[in-house]
């Protein structure tokens, strides 16, 4: 059952690899940001699947803590300017 | 732990990698992300040396000093990212020159 | 083989396979509004389907609230990052 | 091991927190009469402190102690012999002189300038306190870490876009310098599992990883001593700052880098480098000297002359690696501290005469007028010191290095002694020729009036330049002190 | 079959370098924070693959609430501040290719040396000391990490403070340059809608911070992790105009600010009472006085990371919180 957890996380992991290339491609920051959101909720979905893999309950405070932080980027984003010089 | 290998020689590569965006390129930003992977990579060696197998606990005294290294490293983060700031506002650059001239500001105590 | 195994398995290919469509999505779809709608929906069901077999295996009611609120979370998060995205980018393209 | 007696151990406790503790106070109560008066009063109180634990150590010889009771390799050790005792006592003395002068000198107008100047010293001063007795190489790297970035805060509290850029490269430089140091720390650890020096040094760990975990430390540190390659920095950062924090960073800051090399490579490292690694460091040294020197000779500011030749004066330090012997032991620690004097006197002279002239461009050091003269007579003596002419703690420091270097046949290191003091005369008095020239009868500027200077401004550093001339005279006295705790490759 | 951990950990170090190559050589500011966001996510999961979950906490709170506001909001300055262009020709030239080759020859160089050191190094890495252990188990506060931060090396983390500190107090000093005053990054219309997300987030994020800040003595988490948190919801605040920028720090502020390295330095100076040495814990009370110095430590982490966000000298609550379209 571990090594069927451990599997989904790699899933995941090749998953977030792949996922990358619309990150450095972009076009669009709103692309790269959503990408980020993308990732995040990924990244969680690792953790917990890690943590239940690995038997290390403190892992799902940390998907914890990503989840209540992922709104940050988001907000903080929007907060730019709407045109962006260099992309 | 199987990790070791692996991660131990992703941590001296990531350190070359932090090191050519320091020195490699000129914008200031990513210099400073380049600082930054320099000292996630220590970081990951120190965790990588703290793992002890499944059945031994963890070797706590690199973690310790990870997580010291962490804050730290986020304070010097927020400090540059000031003085970056000021620094374009004042001359309107993002890159240090390299011109070799003598400096001509005034110290404060005039 | 018992009960809970099989549901978990199931549960978490299925989270899985919508994060594979998320991430397609993310890849293929044309344009910036589409794939933000793509995106959200597609991770944070994939999040509760995952969500939901890891509670099936850890097998406790705690655990299974701690899952349950890890979710509502991301949802909550989701849905407003989607709307505070999606405005901009139509700001963006409205210029 | 025994355990020192408790009052030691309170002294110890109050040269690493006083400061500290004292830069929060004024930072809670920013009072001007308590701003002004604390530091001065702490300072005074921490010189008594150190008169007390020099007295101890002469009794007891070197002490170690462990800071929550936990030895090595559990926790932190602190350790004091007498080269880290002459730089505490350099600090000690370095630091009232700048308290006073800071009464007067850092800009009052500013909002947040004085008070904010004298928190990070303070904090900068525990830091130096703590990083001559640290022993255990995380513990440097933090310390490492702390005085950098107050350093840099004490650089940009000078305006305007030179010194933010100033501060800029200071902090790019320092931040590369602590990555290389923790990651030499790093490969230490995976070696051996220690951070204390201590242990390191009765273990037996010779081989490549020591090496290059050695190479990385000394660049991680040449780098925020600004050793001859990686200097560029310090010019500009050491001449723009306000003079008195120019005074604290070229007398301790930088030299606490090339301090902890010293530490490095004569103590937990001894016999880890072959022969020509020792020789090639004092190459750089003497690379440092030339340069800085020559750069020196060719400014036309004063405070970067100064600024250059702390550059030079530096690399002196790095001959005691090849040479290895007691005398090189001792005329290092004796250049080391007439150095810092010397230094710190022209830094805050220098400041004067801002203060005075409004600029320190060389050419307005030749005003004629005669509220200038006292200042340049602190800039004499000290540069006297400088120079290592005679009766000054320079000469003698010098003395020794050019005995040592003949006594173990490397003659060549004699010659780049001597060379450098000539290359130091040099610029010495080039800036004390225009000092000591009249004004050019036709010279078109108009002369604004030279501003009087408080006497808070000018004793300081003239106390320093003689304490740096009196330490000529300190020789035969200080050599048992000086004999207190040396590393093991120099032998007795 | 082959085992599934390896495999793993391989892409879990592929991903780390491409990222990490992707995020030095980007050619836009925005796309390399973007990525090295990411970057902080994946060496979240590397934490949480090598056992310790406590710096996947901190990872997790610092990269996601800390850093990555603190790089967007650079981006932002980036883009909005004017700038003063300074007369002096262009800034510097391009890097001659002497140069160029020059730096990829030393970064290949030390990676690969680094690369074999490390491994090597990895491999035959010695064993914890047994004096290390019993001292770690035979402690009153649980979690070995605590341990060692609060007390085996209390000094290093009373210098990290002082760190913290004196992060601020540089900024301090730069906001001080009178010609520049003003120059705070401000919200400019927030939505209702992520004012209401951090207004229900606010109790959620309180008590995971003080649930993590109390099992810190037995299990992953503590000041640290709990600080960054708080100080997360302090950038949150600050990003919805919840919290106001203010041009002077109050007392209560400045308090704050000194809190946990005044109370680490004192207990260090007080711990001479009853012990022989600086910094040693009394034996009845280890747990207590540990509780008491890491609440401090909390409290200041958290007001100066929202301090060294918001770029001011000082912040207030907003009377009422900005309502925007």
């Amino acid at each position: 059952m571990d090594s069927f957890l451990m599997g989904a996380a790699l899933f995941l992991l090749v998953n977030l690899g792949v996922g990358l290339t619309r990150l450095y491609r972009g076009p669009e920051p709103a692309d790269r940001v959503q990408a980020l959101l993308l990732f995040t909720t990924t990244t969680v979905a690792m953790l917990l699947l890690l943590a239940h893999a690995e038997g290390s309950p403190a892992l799902i405070h940390v998907a914890l803590v990503f989840v209540m932080l992922a709104a940050i980027a988001s907000i903080a984003f929007v907060q730019l300017p709407h045109r962006i010089p260099e992309e | 732990m199987t990790a070791v290998v692996p991660l131990a020689a992703t941590a001296g590569l990531l350190f070359a990698i932090g090191l050519y965006g320091m020195i490699g390129r000129t914008g200031l930003i990513h210099r400073l992300l380049g600082a930054n992977i320099m000292a996630s990579a220590i970081f990951l060696f120190l965790v990588v040396l703290s793992t002890r197998g499944i059945e031994a606990s963890a070797d706590p005294v690199p973690q310790a000093m990870v997580l010291t290294g962490i804050v730290i490293s986020v304070c010097i983060t927020a400090f540059a990212l000031g003085l970056i700031r000021y620094l374009r506002v004042m001359t309107g650059e993002d890159e240090l020159r390299r011109s070799t001239r003598d400096a001509d500001g005034q110290s404060a105590d005039d | 083989m018992s009960i809970s195994t099989v549901l978990t398995i199931a549960l978490v290919v299925a989270g899985c396979a919508f994060f594979l469509a998320g991430t397609v999505g993310l890849l293929r779809f044309p344009d910036t509004h589409s794939r933000l709608h793509a995106l959200t929906k597609a991770d944070n069901l994939g999040l509760g389907f995952i969500c939901a077999g890891l509670a099936v295996h850890g097998g406790s009611v705690t655990g299974a609230l701690e899952l349950a609120f890890v979710w509502a979370l991301a949802m909550m998060a989701a849905t407003v990052s989607a709307f505070l995205i999606a405005r901009w980018a139509d700001w963006t393209s409205d210029q | 091991m025994t355990d020192p007696p408790p009052l030691v151990m309170a002294g110890h406790t109050a040269l690493l927190l006083g400061p500290l503790i004292c830069g929060l106070l004024v930072y809670l109560l920013p009072w001007p009469r308590f701003r002004d008066a604390a530091p001065i009063v702490l300072s005074a109180g921490l010189l008594v402190v150190l008169w007390y634990l020099s007295g101890e150590m002469l009794g007891t010889g070197p002490v170690t102690l462990a800071l929550g009771g936990h030895f090595a390799p559990l926790g932190i050790e602190l350790h004091v012999d007498a080269l880290a005792l002459a730089m505490l006592w350099l600090t000690g003395l370095v630091g009232l002189a700048v308290n006073v002068h800071i009464t007067a000198s850092v800009n009052l107008t500013e909002r947040f300038g004085p008070e904010g100047f004298r928190i990070l010293w303070l904090v900068l001063w525990s830091a130096l306190n703590a990083l001559f007795v640290a022993a255990d190489l995380f513990n440097i790297y933090v310390l490492l870490e702390l005085s950098a970035i107050t350093a840099i805060a004490l650089v940009a509290v000078s305006r305007g876009p030179e010194a933010v850029a100033a501060a800029t490269r200071y902090l790019f430089f320092a931040l590369a310098g602590s990555l290389f140091f923790l990651l030499g720390v790093a490969l230490v650890y995976a070696k051996t599992g220690l951070l204390a020096l201590r242990g390191l040094e009765s273990l037996q760990w010779h081989g490549p990883a020591s090496v290059f975990a050695l190479g990385l430390m000394t660049l991680g540190l040449a780098m925020k001593a600004a050793l001859f390659p990686v200097h560029a920095w310090l010019p500009r950062a050491h001449a723009i700052a306000p003079s008195a924090a120019s005074a604290l960073l070229s007398a301790l800051v930088a030299k606490a880098g090339v301090y902890l090399v010293i530490r490095l490579w004569s103590g937990p490292f001894d016999g880890h480098w072959p022969e020509f690694l020792g020789q090639s460091m004092a190459v750089l040294g003497a690379a440092g000297i030339a340069y800085g020197s020559i750069q020196a000779i060719r400014q036309s500011r004063l405070k970067l002359v100064i600024a250059y030749s702390t550059v030079a004066q530096l690399g002196y330090l790095l001959l005691v690696l090849p040479l290895a012997s007691v005398l090189a032991w001792h005329g290092v620690i004796y250049h080391a501290l007439s150095h810092g004097l010397a230094k710190a006197a022209l830094f805050l002279a220098a400041g004067n005469v801002i203060f005075m002239v409004g600029n320190d461009r060389l050419e307005s050091l030749s005003r004629g007028d005669h509220r200038l003269a006292g200042n340049a007579m602190v800039m004499a003596l000290a540069g006297v010191s400088l120079a290592g002419l005679p009766p000054s703690g320079g000469f003698i420091g010098k003395w020794w290095l050019i005995n040592a270097a003949l006594e173990s046949g490397q003659w060549w290191w004699a010659l780049v002694v001597g060379g450098g003091g000539l290359l130091t005369a040099a610029y010495v008095f080039r800036v004390l020729r225009y000092a000591m020239a009249e004004p050019h009868p036709d010279d078109g500027r108009p002369d604004l009036p030279v501003k009087r200077l408080p006497r808070r401004m000018f004793w300081p550093p003239m106390l320093l330049a003689l304490g740096a001339i009196a330490l000529g005279f300190a020789g035969q006295w200080l050599v048992p002190i000086l004999a207190l705790g040396r590393p093991g490759n120099i032998a007795g | 079959m082959i085992p599934l951990s390896p495999v793993f950990d391989v892409l879990l170090g592929l991903g780390l370098l491409w990222l990490a190559w992707r995020v030095v050589a980007s050619r836009g500011r925005f796309t390399a924070v973007v990525l090295f966001m990411v970057f902080g996510l994946v060496m979240a999961i590397a934490w949480a693959r090598l056992g310790a979950p406590d710096l996947a906490l901190a990872e997790a709170a610092i990269s996601a609430g800390i850093t990555g506001a603190l790089l967007l909001n650079a981006c932002k300055a980036a883009y909005a501040d004017p700038g003063h262009p300074q007369p002096g020709g262009p800034a510097t030239p391009p890097p001659s290719s002497a140069r160029r080759w020059l730096v990829y020859a030393i970064c290949g160089g030390l990676g690969t040396a680094l690369a074999a050191t490390m491994a090597w190094l990895a491999l035959g890495r010695p064993d914890v000391a047994p004096e290390l252990r019993d001292a770690v188990s035979g402690h009153a506060v649980d979690n070995p990490v605590t341990v060692i931060l609060l007390d085996l090396r209390g000094y290093d983390t009373l210098l990290e403070m002082a760190v913290l500190l004196m992060a601020f107090l540089g900024l301090r000093i730069l906001m001080g340059h009178r010609d520049l005053a003003g120059l705070h990054p401000l919200p400019e219309g927030v939505p209702s809608m992520a004012d209401s997300l951090v207004a229900m987030a606010t109790p959620i994020l309180l008590i995971t911070a003080l649930y993590l800040f109390w099992t810190g003595t037995e299990a992953p988490g503590g000041a640290f992790q709990a600080g960054a948190l708080l100080g997360a919801l302090g950038v949150m605040y600050r990003l919805t105009g919840r919290i106001e920028p203010l041009d002077h720090t109050p007392a209560a502020l400045r308090l704050g600010l000194i809190l946990g390295l005044g109370v680490f330095a004192g207990f260090a100076c007080l711990s001479l009472i009853w012990s022989d040495w600086p910094l040693s814990y009394p034996a009845m009370a280890t747990a207590g006085v540990a509780l008491t110095i890491e609440l401090a430590m909390m409290i200041s982490i958290a007001v100066t990371l929202t301090l060294l966000f918001s770029g001011s000298a000082g912040i207030r609550l907003a009377r009422a919180p900005v309502q925007g379209p």
